[in-house]
């Protein structure tokens, strides 16, 4: 019981992980893969998150009553991922924005049978 | 100055990038000169770089001036040197060589964006290959990443859209794994330095976080190399980019994932935990066989000249991976040498291909015919190149083949042998198409196919620099793999 | 692959059974991949630890210098421009590149009209 | 234009320049308390994309050309990174911003730090603009 209470932040992270990973592989629309890839990088800033979190700590900024501070190096590096996330999903969805435009759908099934 | 070397190399391309925007809007040419100034001076930077690690001292840089466990550090040795001189240079041939090309095939409106997207795809690369800090090598790859998306879309064709699509997606992927394992090492270790992580990692080796991390880091960069199972994403993309970016891509991109994976492997991890605590070497082993046979299997069966080099490619990483697997200093020293060779050879034969689609729009085999007479100096760069692939004495290709050969027998896995004969002689098999439409199948009842066609002198050149380059280090073979031994040595310790 | 005229119901079958397979090979690569996350869960360090390894590194020095040494409250801030200051660099490079990205991609030119 | 609802226009032209003053707030504020250049950025872009919602387009090109976006994505690069470039050639490493020459280090290495949030504040708000206006272009 104990195990659980200590680490059930990794496993809400695994959980949601793995709904972005199975979208991403699984699903044939190119915006719903798009969505199970936020999902999916979402789920892994949280993970990062979880790892600067300390028993007790107030947010890292220098505080004259603070005791202990929460690890800020995670939030810098999820802070540079996250904008890389926001990145990828604008390419995306402009690859995706011109995709329907010479193609007429956004199903990769559809898209595969006009290509072939 | 010379302290501020390491830096040079990778934000004189950046300068580019930015600068390009601003001033490519007053003339387009100047996007041009930009880009050949920056990657020119970036690949003598590297070259300085390289010199200075051969008299036996590793150059590093601390950026912001933070020692290395706080801050971030560049660390050039004998293997990122080596790979940074490889890169920049083919950077700077594919620039001077792009102009026409460009030309061509991007919206005039475009092409400074083009070029200044294009010399973000060399700052990543360069950053990969330079940094000594693995949440910096993640940062480096996706802007590589980003870049290289951007760039595949720009082919003309909607299925070029598609291509880039399903990169990004697979990519991205990758990429997240890569990050996941990064994160993982970190909650155990507290460090991002990759030497500092060296230290701190043994205690841990038995740490069931650390497995799953290093797991992750290896599938996430097996994705971005396109190794066997992973390789789905690249033959579109190689096909249907613009043929500069094509060139570009298939010359460095795959090599650069495959040096993060070496760092990853042998410098951040152990060579003793790979090859006794876990099983990834034995696994890459199998998987670059498979390559190698699956690879040209595929590429003979294409009728699209890029496509085919794309399969081929496939099965050249199956070469690099093989040579990392093996453990022992003559297989890795053939891996490096490999990428070296391939980095030639296929940026040779995109070239080609790339003056060839420039000049005559032709796409596949069957109509290449005749084409012997009309581009001969091409033609020529693209025979050289091809035996190379094949692996034909006094050429590069030899060279590797014959220390992964070696570095098999040395290893005692036999099986290997087979499989490189087999594989080099069904890349014989798909050259030998090529080369016979070339030389021995005259255009029927066209006299205009007599008359000369070659490319432009901007095209022209670097494409037979780089294929006498194929010959030059084939027969001094004793200068890539002089430097390969050193790095080999360092990365499995025996130094 | 091809369409096969003459049997339509045929083809929707196939197509069926083409598509639940997948589905299944997907969920087992899903599956494949939680069950290694998870193995990995097993050593890590307990939520909020304040002795995990990951705090008692590189954290301390942040915490303890980040005024001497770059002159700024917010640690966060301080460690994103100043100790890694150059991964910000990189990072707004990204940016810059999916801007330019976006604009190569969906900007008209007067080649498509 | 007769775009939208009267109490949205209202409303909106009220609140856009508050919107855009606690964008520059949050980037400027970035060393002491939560904020930075990259969280006023998005801001600060985010009110050019509600004033092209509830006005249209073409009042914000009045306003904002195609160009000046284009010109100060680049900008804010060329700002951080020449900022390192100008440590370097003073003498220091790349980006490190103590040895600028303005009295302490630690003051120094403050206005460094400043320098480079609006750098990374000014391309944010104009990636973010670009991103929105190419995208809802296309159809128009």
């Amino acid at each position: 019981m104990e195990f659980i209470l200590a680490k059930y932040n990794y496993w809400i992270y695994i959980f949601l992980m793995m709904i972005g990973f199975y979208a991403m592989i699984a699903k044939k629309n190119l915006v719903k893969k798009i969505i199970g890839m936020n999902v999916f990088q979402t789920a892994v800033f949280l993970f990062y998150i979880s790892i600067s979190k300390v028993t007790g700590g107030t947010a890292p900024i220098v505080w004259e009553y603070a005791r202990q501070y929460d690890n800020p190096l995670p939030h810098v590096l999820i802070l540079t991922a996250i904008v890389v996330s926001v990145s990828t999903t604008a390419v995306a969805l402009a690859l995706i924005s011109r995709i329907y435009e010479s193609y007429g759908h956004i199903e990769e099934d559809k898209i595969l049978s006009q290509q072939k | 100055m010379a302290q501020h070397l390491p830096i040079l190399p990778i934000i004189l391309p950046l300068f580019a990038a930015v600068l390009i925007p601003l001033f490519g809007r007053i003339r387009v040419q100047y996007a041009w000169f930009f880009s050949v100034g920056a990657t020119g001076f970036s690949f003598l930077c590297s070259s300085w770089l390289l010199s200075q690690v051969m008299t036996g001292r590793r150059v590093r840089y601390f950026l912001g001036n933070w020692e290395p466990p706080w801050g971030i550090e560049y660390v050039v040795d004998y293997l990122s040197g080596f790979v940074l001189v490889i890169i920049s240079f083919m950077a700077f041939v594919v620039t001077v060589y792009s102009w026409k090309s460009v030309e061509k095939e991007i919206p005039k409106e475009k092409v400074g964006l083009f070029y200044a997207v294009f010399m973000l795809l060399v700052t990543g690369l360069l950053g990969i290959v330079i940094t000594g800090d693995i949440f910096n090598l993640y940062v480096f790859l996706e802007i590589s990443a980003l870049s290289g998306y951007v760039l595949i879309a720009m082919g003309g064709k909607r299925e070029a859209l598609m291509a880039s699509y399903n990169y990004l997606i697979l990519g991205t992927i990758g990429a997240t794994f890569i990050l996941l394992g990064i994160g993982y090492l970190y909650m155990v270790t507290g460090s991002l330095n990759m030497a500092d992580l060296a230290t701190l990692l043994p205690p841990l080796y038995e740490n069931k976080v650390v497995l799953t991390g290093f797991a992750f880091l290896v599938v996430g960069l097996c994705i971005k190399v396109a190794l066997f199972p992973f390789h789905i994403w690249l033959p579109n993309a190689y096909t249907y980019a613009p043929s500069v970016v094509g060139t570009f891509m298939a010359a460095t991109a795959t090599k650069v994932s495959a040096y993060a994976l070496v760092r990853i492997m042998f410098t951040v991890f152990s060579p003793g935990f790979d090859f006794k605590m876990v099983p990834v070497t034995e696994i890459l082993f199998y998987l670059g066989m498979a390559a190698m046979l699956v690879g040209p299997v595929l590429a003979i069966s294409q009728t699209d000249i890029r496509r085919m080099l794309a399969y081929s490619s496939v099965g050249q990483i199956g070469y690099i991976v093989l040579g990392i697997s093996l453990g022992n200093q003559t297989g890795m020293v053939g891996g490096l040498v490999h990428l070296l060779n391939h980095a030639l050879m296929k940026g040779g034969l995109f070239l080609v291909v790339g003056a060839i689609i420039y000049k005559t729009g032709i796409t596949q085999i069957s109509e290449l015919k005749g084409m012997g007479k009309r581009m001969p100096l091409s033609m020529a760069a693209f025979t050289v190149s091809a035996l190379s692939m094949i692996g034909v004495p006094l050429t590069v290709g030899f060279v590797s083949k014959w220390y992964l050969g070696v570095g098999a027998l040395q290893a005692g896995k036999w099986i290997a042998l087979p499989i490189i004969l087999l594989s080099s002689l069904l890349t014989a098999v798909y050259f030998w198409r090529i080369i016979e439409n070339v030389y021995f199948k005259g255009a029927q009842g066209q006299e205009s196919g007599r008359q000369r066609e070659e490319g432009p002198p901007g095209m022209v050149v670097p494409t037979l620099g780089v294929a006498s380059l194929c010959l030059v280090f084939g027969v001094f073979a004793f200068i890539p793999v002089s430097i390969a031994e050193l790095a080999a040595q360092m990365l499995l310790g025996k130094t | 692959m091809k369409p096969s005229i003459e049997n339509p119901q045929g083809q929707q079958n196939t197509h069926q059974r083409r598509k639940r397979v997948f589905n299944f090979i997907s969920f087992l690569i899903v599956f494949i991949t939680g069950g290694v996350l998870i193995y990995g869960t097993l050593d890590m360090p307990g939520f909020g630890d304040p002795h995990a390894p990951a705090n008692l590194h590189v954290a301390p020095r942040y915490i303890e210098k980040i005024i001497e040494e770059t002159g700024v409250e917010n640690m966060v801030t301080g460690i994103l421009a100043s100790y890694r200051g150059y991964d910000t660099l990189g990072e707004t490079v990204v940016i810059f590149t999916a801007g330019l990205s976006v604009i190569l991609l969906l900007r008209r030119t007067s080649r498509d009209g | 234009m007769g775009r939208g609802n009267v109490i949205i226009r209202f409303i909106a032209a009220k609140f856009i320049p508050f919107i855009q003053l606690f964008g520059l707030y949050v980037i400027m504020h970035g060393e002491a308390g939560p904020g930075g250049g990259f969280q006023g950025g998005v801001i600060l872009g985010a009110s050019m994309i509600l004033y092209g919602l509830v006005f249209g387009f073409e009042a914000v090109r009045k306003t904002y050309s195609q160009k000046a976006g284009d010109i100060l994505s680049s900008v804010g690069v060329l700002l951080y990174a020449g900022i390192g470039l100008l440590t370097l050639l003073i003498g220091g490493h790349f980006l490190e911003y103590r040895v600028l020459p303005l009295g302490t280090p630690q003051f120094s290495s403050h206005i460094g730090i400043l320098g480079i949030e609006i750098g990374v504040g000014i391309t944010v708000a104009s990636v973010m603009t670009i991103l929105f206006f190419e995208m809802a272009r296309r159809k128009s």
